[in-house]
């Protein structure tokens, strides 16, 4: 139920140089930022998480759950890595090339990288995982991302990638947490059941939907880390449940905090609250083939009949910050800064109903929490806003069961929460370009198409910036989707806890990375 | 005592009966729900693809009947096959949590049915008068609240910082506890349930015995100078235990299937939650094998009770 | 000290209850024509409570809209304000901000509405089967029988969930789904009652008349049976309004915005674990229908019973 | 007997029962005086508050009821003053009690010996081993089948009149000095009861115990009372020593009681030759499962006439019923009426068919539906049947209240709570006589009532009959009953008919064997006929099939 991936604002530094992005980060530490205290080791980390299931397994093609992921970067490394401040880092690759119609990629890896099992790390190990998820007859979830893969080479301890378009971005897709270096078997694949791998820690013991137990690779490549002796990780799917064993002292650390307490949370002593926003959005859309939604003025009638501040204020408690109906975040590369900031306006309702030719409206919104957290509460309080405006807008409450498959894409008009690509190109093409799968709209619009295709090979920055921005301007004027707000993860940790300044905000949990970022305090 | 080894021969075989109607109708059922397997494991996630590879890979575009007579025809070898998420037998799945459920079942009953037969049995004795009345509307008010709200409460009042016992029973999945740490541990999840099973068994004890108390031997026993305590646990009781017995048995089920509220709220790794993941996932073989246990467990304790309830009326023992 | 003050508080409840009780009965003697103030006087002090309780339910279901100081679904404030925080807000606002009371008051309605309709439409199903099995016996029973065995060994809460994801969820297909299970339960009582009944002479002596099916369950055997079968509704119509808030605990359940007693428990529960008593208000008031059903329903079989103490 | 030592003193006894709310008093200041060994007969019919006052002895009131007034003084100990716990003390230790229904009053979960032993044991009289000896020893004396043994079975494993020795042994445990008798035989076959009654006065004499006997049949009481009490609606109407009191009774009460069995149904002339019988049963052999509870049955019943069945419990004698009316097909024979075989199954009956057959029960408790009004009982067959309704309903229903002797207006309202056992009984038959039916069953219709209404009822019977040409089928295990009413008897005995003829055949000798022990196993008014038929079967007359007429 969660996305493919989720990875912000890759900064500043043009991602075709790889290379050079390295010498810049090495000069502080090569995988996270300057430290607010000097790291103690030590300890056990224990951390509830509110998801994981008993159908989880250890296929990476199958991740989808925080449990599953966490336990992915806590296991594994992966060729590249998002930095804390958002950049691109290298981890596995110690550097990278693209030819200049940045369709053939070289990647040199680190030599001496030690498995937990011994098994030192080659290209072939690299692509055997990615092998994995490709081809025909692919069960894996990231099948789409590395479907423009066309073939790969290894030549010592460099692979070489061959795409079948250009792809400027092609080093982010290698961060996807599907994707780990998993060691090859004889036969050149990977065993998808392994408990193999080269990340910080070994697995001592798993099972799914309950917890995990982790203990320190000891022949781990990066230099004094981990911090911690062990991990226990635990699932708590109950709110309550996980907040009171963060405050009993049976966990360090959770990664969701109720947004309805999350103020009495705050307030216990000794417990600290972790928000960082990202790229993860709440959407409803709408079927742009279907009527009512098939006139932009309908659209545009139930954008501005969305009280935003509203729901960020109520369903958020204020952890979030506004959307513009447009699924690119404030701290990604192009956010378009011009793009006025859409308000609850219920004249503005009215004034579009009239375009299109209507007293008023009704429409049902099909909706249940599984889509986001606090869906159904969002959806009346849009029934509420809107119905100032003329709209008569009925809540249906579906089950959380079977959701995506039943309701999302098959009503007009639903729930959807996405946790954002790292890059604007990445989440146009997979939600917002004509006929790809996930195009939840049914949209489809020449001029954004077009776009689309050219800002994907421009090098030159202030064009692609023009180009995107465009862009956002069209999915949020003419676009399907009403996007009112972007949601911060919120978790929270025990005080004895200590972290990096800074946190990583492509993901819960550090960029699902605390276990070798973070540490014990004393 | 011949008779009863038939009925229990009978009944057994037509338990059989219905667990093979259960898992049809589990099956079934799963079938109709919108989505399969491949759909819910790749969520959001799922291109036609995908789900068409994942489909072809576990055997789900055979016929219907096809897939449950080959899962019936393992389940007869004894076979529970694998789980579709992660190949892991469902034996070995079911086999850990099924322990842990029945231990909490236990622990639960081991307080529950003591308490609810004690505090029936004062009922009944002391009918009408305010401690009837009082334990009455406790056990009502009690079961009026959600298993969850119950399991909150109880984990305000008791646990918490300065609380005496943990809030979560995390420490049970975290490795195997002493019997005594377990009780220790278990005990507020054992504690919700027992709220939440008494009340019914409670009232079951007290109405079963008050409906005797006109016949003439519990006259007879109070002419013969009986004492009121006496009268009620060696006069009545032994005649009301079918109905209690009956009630306890359906109880008890309640407590090894119906559970998956509180295993959620308190972090206890039990069948429940199993249950639930797979049916969102439309995991079958999970589905179909927890699905048996719990049915197994009912028809099981229901024969039990019939047996006992028989055992305990020796018109039914001792035929003329 | 907080234990005693709480046991002082507990007396002075039960005390002031009982006074209600008291007060309401000695009125509704004095009003109600004289076959039914002659009834009345035979119920004790909790049945009269439970009764008075009853009607102010009842009243404040049908005259929700006239009492509510604010509508059910409006968003009049802030979100979590304390009761006291505002005059305006008697019992404060919900994770919306829509007012606490009005949704409280709104809710009965919602509430006792669902769940009266589900229970009755359980025993519906569930005593007619009964009674047919009891009375037809033979394969008929057996049919009956064991297809209530199949469904009672299925986990109800589970099956509740497939069969709502199946049917989708609408208020309608709740409570058939929930009316439908909890049939099974009533079915295997009203069975066992009605067996008792069925050898009695004057069934027998009504067959021997040539009765129909129908005449013999609805005149001859129901209303023998129904002591029994109202006991139990007491509980039933209790574990319905657990089966509502269980179900919204897995995303099911009664669709927003409209107000119900079990989906508030369940929105702000985890509020109890800070202290916080807001989920306490519609727990109580479910508690307080609960028990004050089944004040009336113990006291009526108290008299159908003919135990005289 | 009044040189002894007085034992129980009762004075102005007052007791109050509880009805919708209000107390009425039921026992109106009753005085009683017993002497040790002394044995009292109290006598009455149903409300005359017999029972009531028998348990007043023992410082009890059942539920429902109290104990308003007057003084009860058993051995020097005011019972009503004293605590419950000193109360507890003497019950079942110094007052015992037996009750009418063994077989109810056995705790079925306890075998024989238990229940024995409990009373010793838990009053401190004996330890539990001399109790079980003990028990052995009284159970010889009570002449129970296998002393030794017959302790370890459970209540449902001993017949009726074994539990009723059973009990009173029980009763004797801890050598009471008193012990209060409820109707302990009402419920046993004639044949048996002389067994338990034997025993009983045996017992009694041997411990020299006090007794109060309480029963509604003279005949018995004449039997066991060394006097005896007459009361009626909770108040006393006379008392003398047995004989006094059979002789020369004072009060008019007591006289219509004492000649109660006064109706005698006229000799009716002789069935013509060749007149269709309206029921013919013809070769039944009937059953439950294997068993064969019927073998080869064969009668007629004509119009206008009355044949008894009669026979002890087991004989068959309801079972009959059931294949006449249908519920039980028989395995072979069938059922004719007025010619026409009938379908062997009631569900195959056409309407009219089942019209014509009625049926009235012997328990009228059972037989009414308690939700359901007399204007409903009685006019549900009328409007089914005739297709009555509305106003001519109402007018059909008066009119067969009127039938039955009950005041309409008063009663056509009533549930079947609100009436006493003769009224209910009426009921039933008003309910058979509103189908306008040819035929009409009466299973025991009136063993379960006081003698005068019992006589009530077999006059109207016996009036309906002459008035609508009824035919009856009447069960009894009453020769009393079938003295009065029947013209024709059929004696069953374990399915198969013995004997039968008309009713003059019937009482003259020579009679089948088993007849002839029904017959003289009749209570008579005659304080020695115990003595006299006791002796009779020891030197070896129709007493040999006794005991295997037990059930």
């Amino acid at each position: 139920m969660t996305q493919l991936t989720n990875m912000t604002s890759p900064s500043r530094r043009g991602v075709l140089k790889g290379a050079t992005a390295i010498g810049a980060a090495a000069l502080v530490t090569p995988w996270g930022t300057p430290l607010r205290a000097q790291p103690v080791s030590g300890g056990t980390l224990r951390v509830g998480m509110a998801h994981g299931s008993t159908t989880d397994a250890l296929d990476p093609g199958s991740w989808e759950a925080d449990f599953m992921i966490f336990q992915a970067h806590t296991r594994n490394n992966y060729l590249t890595e998002i930095a804390a401040d958002g950049s691109l880092v290298p981890e596995l690759a110690e550097s990278w090339e693209a030819s200049a119609d940045a369709a053939t990629w070289t990647f040199t890896l680190r030599s001496g990288v030690e498995f937990h099992s011994g098994h030192i790390l080659t290209a072939d190990d690299v692509i055997a995982s990615i092998n994995h998820h490709r081809g025909e007859d692919s069960t894996s979830a990231a099948a789409p991302i590395v479907a423009d893969i066309t073939d790969m080479t290894a030549d010592g301890m460099n692979v070489v990638f061959t795409l079948s378009a250009g792809n400027a971005d092609f080093p982010f897709v290698l961060s996807d947490y599907h994707l780990p270096i998993l060691p090859a078997q004889a036969d050149g694949t990977i065993d998808p059941n392994t408990q193999d791998g080269c990340g910080p820690f070994r697995i001592a013991e798993i099972e799914f939907g309950v917890g995990a137990r982790y203990e320190r690779h000891e022949g781990y490549w990066k230099e004094g880390l981990p911090y911690f002796d062990a991990i226990e990780q635990v699932v708590i799917f109950d709110d309550a449940a996980r907040q009171n064993a963060l405050i009993s002292g049976d966990v360090d650390y959770i990664d969701t905090a109720d947004l309805n307490t999350v103020h009495l949370l705050e307030r216990a002593p000794g417990i600290e609250i972790l928000s960082v926003t990202g790229t993860q959005h709440y959407g409803l859309p709408m079927d742009t083939r279907a009527a009512p939604f098939d006139d932009v003025n309908v659209r545009m009638a139930l954008k501005f009949g969305i009280n935003r501040q509203q729901l960020v204020d109520t369903i958020l408690n204020g952890y979030g910050s506004l959307g513009n109906d447009h699924p690119i975040g404030p701290g990604q590369r192009y956010f378009n800064t011009e793009l006025e900031q859409r308000e609850y306006d219920p004249d503005r309702v009215q004034f579009h109903l009239r375009e299109a030719g209507m007293e008023s409206l009704d429409v049902d919104i099909h909706l249940a929490d599984a889509a986001f957290a606090g869906a159904l509460d969002a959806g009346v309080l849009f029934a509420e806003s809107a119905s100032a405006g003329g709209i008569n807008l009925n809540v249906v409450r579906e089950p959380n069961d079977g959701y995506w498959s039943n309701v999302w894409m098959q009503k007009p008009f639903a729930g959807t929460y996405w946790g954002g690509r790292p890059t604007e190109d990445w989440m146009f093409a997979t939600a917002y370009a004509e006929g790809v799968p996930w195009n939840e709209t049914y949209w489809s619009n020449d001029r954004f198409n077009e776009l689309l295709v050219s800002a994907r090979a421009e090098l030159d920055e202030d064009l692609r910036r023009e180009q995107y921005f465009e862009m956002q301007q069209i999915v949020s004027d003419e676009g399907g989707i009403i996007i009112p707000m972007f949601a911060a993860y919120v978790g929270a940790y025990s005080d004895r806890l200590a972290h990096p300044e800074q946190i990583a905000s492509n993901w819960r949990n550090d960029g699902h990375r605390i276990g070798e970022r973070w540490w014990f305090a004393s | 005592m011949s008779h009863i080894l038939t009925m229990i021969a009978q009944r057994l075989a037509l338990g059989l009966v219905t667990l093979f109607v259960v898992s049809l109708i589990i099956f079934l059922g799963t079938e109709l729900l919108p989505g399969d397997f491949a759909q819910e494991i790749l969520g959001q996630s799922a291109t036609p693809e995908t789900v068409a590879a994942l489909r072809e890979q576990l055997g789900l575009n055979d016929p219907m009947h096809i897939r449950y007579l080959g899962w019936l025809t393992d389940i007869v070898q004894g076979d529970f096959g694998e789980s579709l998420a992660n190949g892991q037998s469902v034996a070995g799945l079911i086999g850990g949590r099924l322990v842990r459920t029945l231990q909490l079942a236990s622990y639960a009953a081991a307080i529950a049915v003591p308490l609810s037969l004690v505090l029936g049995i004062l009922a009944a004795l002391f009918r009408n008068s305010f401690f009837d009345r009082f334990a009455n509307a406790s056990a009502l008010s009690s079961i009026s609240f959600p298993e969850f709200f119950v399991a909150y409460i109880l984990i305000f009042l008791l646990a918490g910082a300065n609380g005496a016992f943990p809030s979560t029973a995390i420490n049970i999945s975290r490795g195997d506890p002493n019997f005594t740490e377990y009780l220790h541990v278990a005990f507020l999840p054992a504690l919700t349930l027992t709220l939440v099973v008494t009340a019914h068994m409670m009232r079951m004890t007290r109405a079963a015995i008050i409906n005797l108390l006109s016949s003439p031997y519990i006259e007879m026993a109070r002419l013969k100078g009986m004492s009121p305590m006496r009268i009620i646990v060696k006069h009545a009781l032994p005649n009301a235990l079918a109905p209690i017995i009956n009630v306890v048995a359906l109880n008890l089920a309640y407590l090894i299937t119906g559970v998956v509220v509180v295993e959620v709220v308190f972090v206890y790794p039990g069948l429940g939650q199993l249950m639930v993941d797979s049916v969102a996932a439309r995991d079958m073989p999970v589905v179909q094998g927890v699905a048996l246990i719990f049915a197994g467990a009912y028809v099981l304790l229901n024969l039990t009770a019939d047996v006992l309830a028989t055992l305990s009326n020796p018109r039914l023992v001792h035929r003329r | 000290m907080g234990f005693l003050t709480g046991l002082l508080w507990l007396a002075a409840a039960i005390i002031a209850a009982m006074a209600a009780g008291w007060l309401f009965r000695t009125a509704a003697v004095a009003v109600t024509p004289r076959g039914v103030s002659k009834e009345l006087k035979t119920a004790p002090l909790t049945a009269s409570f439970g009764m008075l309780m009853i009607i102010i339910y009842i009243l404040v279901a049908f005259l929700a809209p006239v009492i509510a100081p604010f509508s059910e679904t409006e968003v009049v404030g802030p979100e979590f304000m304390f009761p006291g925080d505002d005059p305006a807000f008697v019992l404060g606002t919900d994770n919306l901000g829509r007012d606490m009371l009005s949704r409280m008051i709104y809710a009965a309605r919602n509430t006792v509405g669902i769940a009266f309709v589900t229970t009755a439409l359980a025993f519906i199903i569930g005593s007619v089967l009964g009674l047919l099995a009891a009375i037809v016996g033979g394969w008929l029973d057996q049919l009956l029988s064991r297809t209530v065995d199949v469904l009672m060994a299925i986990p109800a809460l589970i099956f509740a969930l497939l069969l709502l994801t199946i049917v989708g969820t609408s208020i309608i297909n709740m409570i058939l789904v929930i009316a439908v299970i909890d049939s099974t339960r009533v079915f295997r009582l009203a069975r066992a009652v009605a067996m008792n009944i069925v050898v009695m002479d004057y069934v027998e002596a009504a067959k021997l008349r040539g009765e129909g099916l129908w005449r013999l369950i609805t005149r001859e055997i129901l209303p023998n049976a129904m002591a029994p079968l109202v006991a139990e509704f007491g509980l039933r119509f209790c574990f319905v309004f657990l089966t509502i808030s269980a179900l919204s605990f897995l995303g099911l359940g009664i669709q927003p915005p409209t107000a119900d007693w079990g989906a508030m428990v369940k929105d702000t529960a985890t509020m109890i674990t800070f202290g916080n008593v807001t989920p306490l208000l519609p727990a109580a008031a479910i508690a307080l229908l609960t028990v004050s059903v089944n004040f009336v329903v113990d006291w009526q079989l108290h008299r159908a019973s003919g135990l005289k103490e | 007997m009044s040189d002894k030592e007085v034992l129980l003193t009762i004075r102005d006894l007052r007791i109050e029962g509880r009805a919708d709310e209000e107390w009425l008093e039921i026992v109106k200041g009753v005085d009683l005086t017993l002497h040790k060994g002394e044995v009292l007969g109290l006598i009455g019919e149903s409300g005359a508050g017999k029972s009531t006052i028998g348990l007043a002895a023992m410082g009890f009131a059942r539920d429902g009821c109290r104990i308003s007034g007057g003084t009860i003084d058993f051995d020097g100990i005011d019972l009503r003053s004293a605590s419950e716990a000193k109360r507890r003390g003497l019950r079942g230790k110094r007052i015992a009690y037996v009750a009418q229904s063994a077989a109810a009053s056995f705790n079925p979960a306890h075998k024989l010996i238990d229940q024995y032993s409990e009373a010793p044991v838990q009053h401190g009289v004996m330890s539990r081993g001399e109790a079980n000896n003990d028990a052995v020893e009284l159970y010889g004396k009570m002449q129970l089948p296998n002393p030794d043994e017959i302790g370890f079975r459970y209540p449902h494993q001993v017949s009726g009149g074994q539990l009723q020795r059973a009990m009173t042994a029980m009763a004797m445990a801890c050598r009471p000095d008193l012990i209060i008798f409820d109707e302990p035989t009402t419920a046993l076959d004639v044949t048996t009861q002389i067994e338990v009654l034997s025993a009983i006065r045996d017992i009694v004499e041997q411990f020299d115990t006090a007794a109060i006997y309480i029963t509604h049949d003279l005949a018995v009481v004449a039997q066991m009372a060394d006097k005896i009490k007459v009361l009626l609606k909770g108040e006393e109407v006379e008392e003398a020593d047995t004989r006094t009191m059979l002789n020369a009774p004072t009060q008019d009460y007591t006289k219509s009681l004492w000649a109660v069995r006064s109706h005698a149904r006229p000799e009716q002339p002789p069935i013509e030759a060749g007149t269709t019988p309206v029921v013919s049963v013809k070769g039944v052999t009937a059953g439950y499962g294997t068993l064969d509870v019927l073998k080869n049955i064969n009668f007629d019943i004509h119009a206008r006439r009355t044949v008894a069945v009669v026979g002890e419990s087991g004989s068959g004698k309801s079972t009959t019923a059931r294949v006449i009316t249908g519920l039980l097909p028989p395995r072979e024979g069938e059922i004719q009426f007025n010619g026409q075989t009938l379908p062997a199954d009631y569900r195959n009956r056409t309407k009219d068919q089942l019209r014509q057959a009625q049926m009235i029960y012997q328990m009228a408790d059972t037989a009414l539906n308690p939700k359901q009004k007399l204007r409903e009982l009685i006019g549900r067959p009328a409007q089914m049947y005739l297709g009555l309704n509305g106003k001519a309903l109402e007018e059909r229903v008066r009119n067969l209240l009127d039938l039955i002797e009950l005041e309409p207006d008063d009663y056509i309202d009533r549930l079947p709570s609100e009436l006493s056992g003769g009224q209910k009984q009426r009921i039933g038959i008003a309910r058979a006589l509103a189908a306008e039916p040819q035929f009409i069953i009466c299973d025991e219709v009136t063993s379960a009532l006081d003698q005068l209404v019992a006589e009530g009822i077999l006059k109207l019977l016996d009036k309906l009959q002459a008035e609508f040409d009824l035919a009856y089928m009447f069960i009894t295990h009453d020769l009393a009953t079938v003295k009065s009413i029947a013209d024709e008897v059929v004696v069953m005995k374990e399915g198969v008919v013995v004997e039968q003829g008309p009713k003059s055949e019937m009482f003259q000798p020579p009679h089948d064997p088993y007849t002839e022990l029904l017959l003289s196993s009749v209570p008579e008014m005659d304080p020695d006929w115990l003595d006299k038929l006791l002796e009779e079967r020891a030197a070896g007359g129709a007493g040999a099939a006794v005991e295997g007429a037990g059930n």
